[in-house]
């Protein structure tokens, strides 16, 4: 499985801040995006625009390939500080 | 180095001690820096804010930034500390402290983690205004400043 | 803004309270420098210092810096203390403060007041070594870094 | 009168922190210098190479007139922070 966590107006707008999809071989980050898009106008809309993602708290592109168990955080651009 | 990411207050003394004290290396010139609430954005005056976070890759990426600055300043010890949780106008909310053997080493150390802060660590504000809060949008003054420290020749 | 010349040692927290109750407009960031006695020289290790000011002069000159950082980098408040007479090695000795809406203008305003204190305020420190004391040489960087805010277009 | 005050190297030098010389109309900076340095060779040492003066804790250059009750600083570049 792959754990999905969203943060901020990614987690407002899915209404969603944690779940899990099934992993499978050859599985991005781009068509993780994708399903989770499919999945509902709530997820179409919180991934839509600039979204930053992170697979295992380190900041990625969407060409990313997954593997088994990993993390994958989906969330707006940073205003810390 | 160290990287702290609490609800709690911090106290400037007590920070500034446990930077020195942990010096590797003897420090002539200490910086620091510490961000407060503003009381005021581009539509007028907040009631403070909330600031949400990543937990786990927060204190990992404020960890990264602390370790490059030491190695890209020869620094004797860098540290960064970040509240979250609901804070009030005037509340501190960051605090970078840099030491080094010569001065604009830590001031270079300083800026560059506030700078590289403000891109790289996963921390979002919420500003409250007339009872509603507003997630607050990137600054891009930011992202240039952050940008300019990758430009330059280490 | 507040200039200090004395030989009592001071407080972090002291110091960074009393910067930001008398700032004249909100303040969103403070940049803080402290100087150390450093325990080395180019000869090796050395045994403390001892600090020869001007008095009155000393003041003035510290005074006249800490306005200028705050007309020039548009500060919300900016300090300047300087510690005189004999110093053990590792001891504070200087302590810069600024206050500023912009961080940027805080980091530069801590810098500018730094690089032109070591080049116009009259100070002068005697190294104890072996026994002996020796005056220091100005260093030829720090007048360059002084020199340099002279260039930049204000 | 000026008063004249010698800090650092410059009253070790000299072996006097302070004195008073009469005024007399014109006097500048470099002509107080060379009437100090005419009074003994350890003046003559202590006001050689780069000293740097003050009249009434302003920087001036050797050119600076000089007035009645002018306190004129004499010593050498700065080394604080």
């Amino acid at each position: 499985m792959i754990t999905v966590k969203t943060f901020a107006q990614v987690r407002e707008l899915s209404g969603c801040g944690q779940l899990q999809v099934p992993f499978e071989a050859g599985l991005d980050v781009a068509s993780l995006i994708l399903r989770l898009q499919q999945q509902s106008p709530a997820w179409h809309d919180a991934l839509e625009g600039t979204v930053l993602c992170a697979v295992n708290q380190t900041l990625c592109d969407s060409s990313a390939l997954l593997n088994e168990n990993d993390e994958v955080a989906f969330f707006p651009p940073v205003t810390g500080g | 180095m160290f990287v702290q990411v609490s609800e709690a207050d911090f106290s400037q003394q007590t920070l500034y001690d446990q930077l020195l004290a942990q010096c590797d290396k003897p420090a002539g010139a200490i910086v620091t820096f510490t961000g407060l609430v503003r009381d005021f954005n581009a539509q007028g005056p907040i009631d403070g804010l909330e600031l949400e976070h990543y937990p786990g890759m927060t204190e990992n990426a404020l960890l990264q930034l602390v370790e490059q600055a030491v190695s890209r300043f020869s620094l004797a010890n860098a540290a960064a500390v970040h509240r979250i949780g609901r804070l009030a106008n005037h509340d501190q909310i960051v605090w970078v402290g840099c030491a080094a053997t010569h001065r604009h080493h830590a001031f270079e150390g300083a800026c560059f983690i506030m700078d590289t802060l403000k891109q790289a660590v996963p921390l979002w504000k919420k500003e409250y205004q007339h009872g509603a809060a507003q997630w607050v949008e990137p600054k891009a003054s930011d992202d240039q400043a952050a940008m300019a420290w990758l430009k330059k020749i280490q």
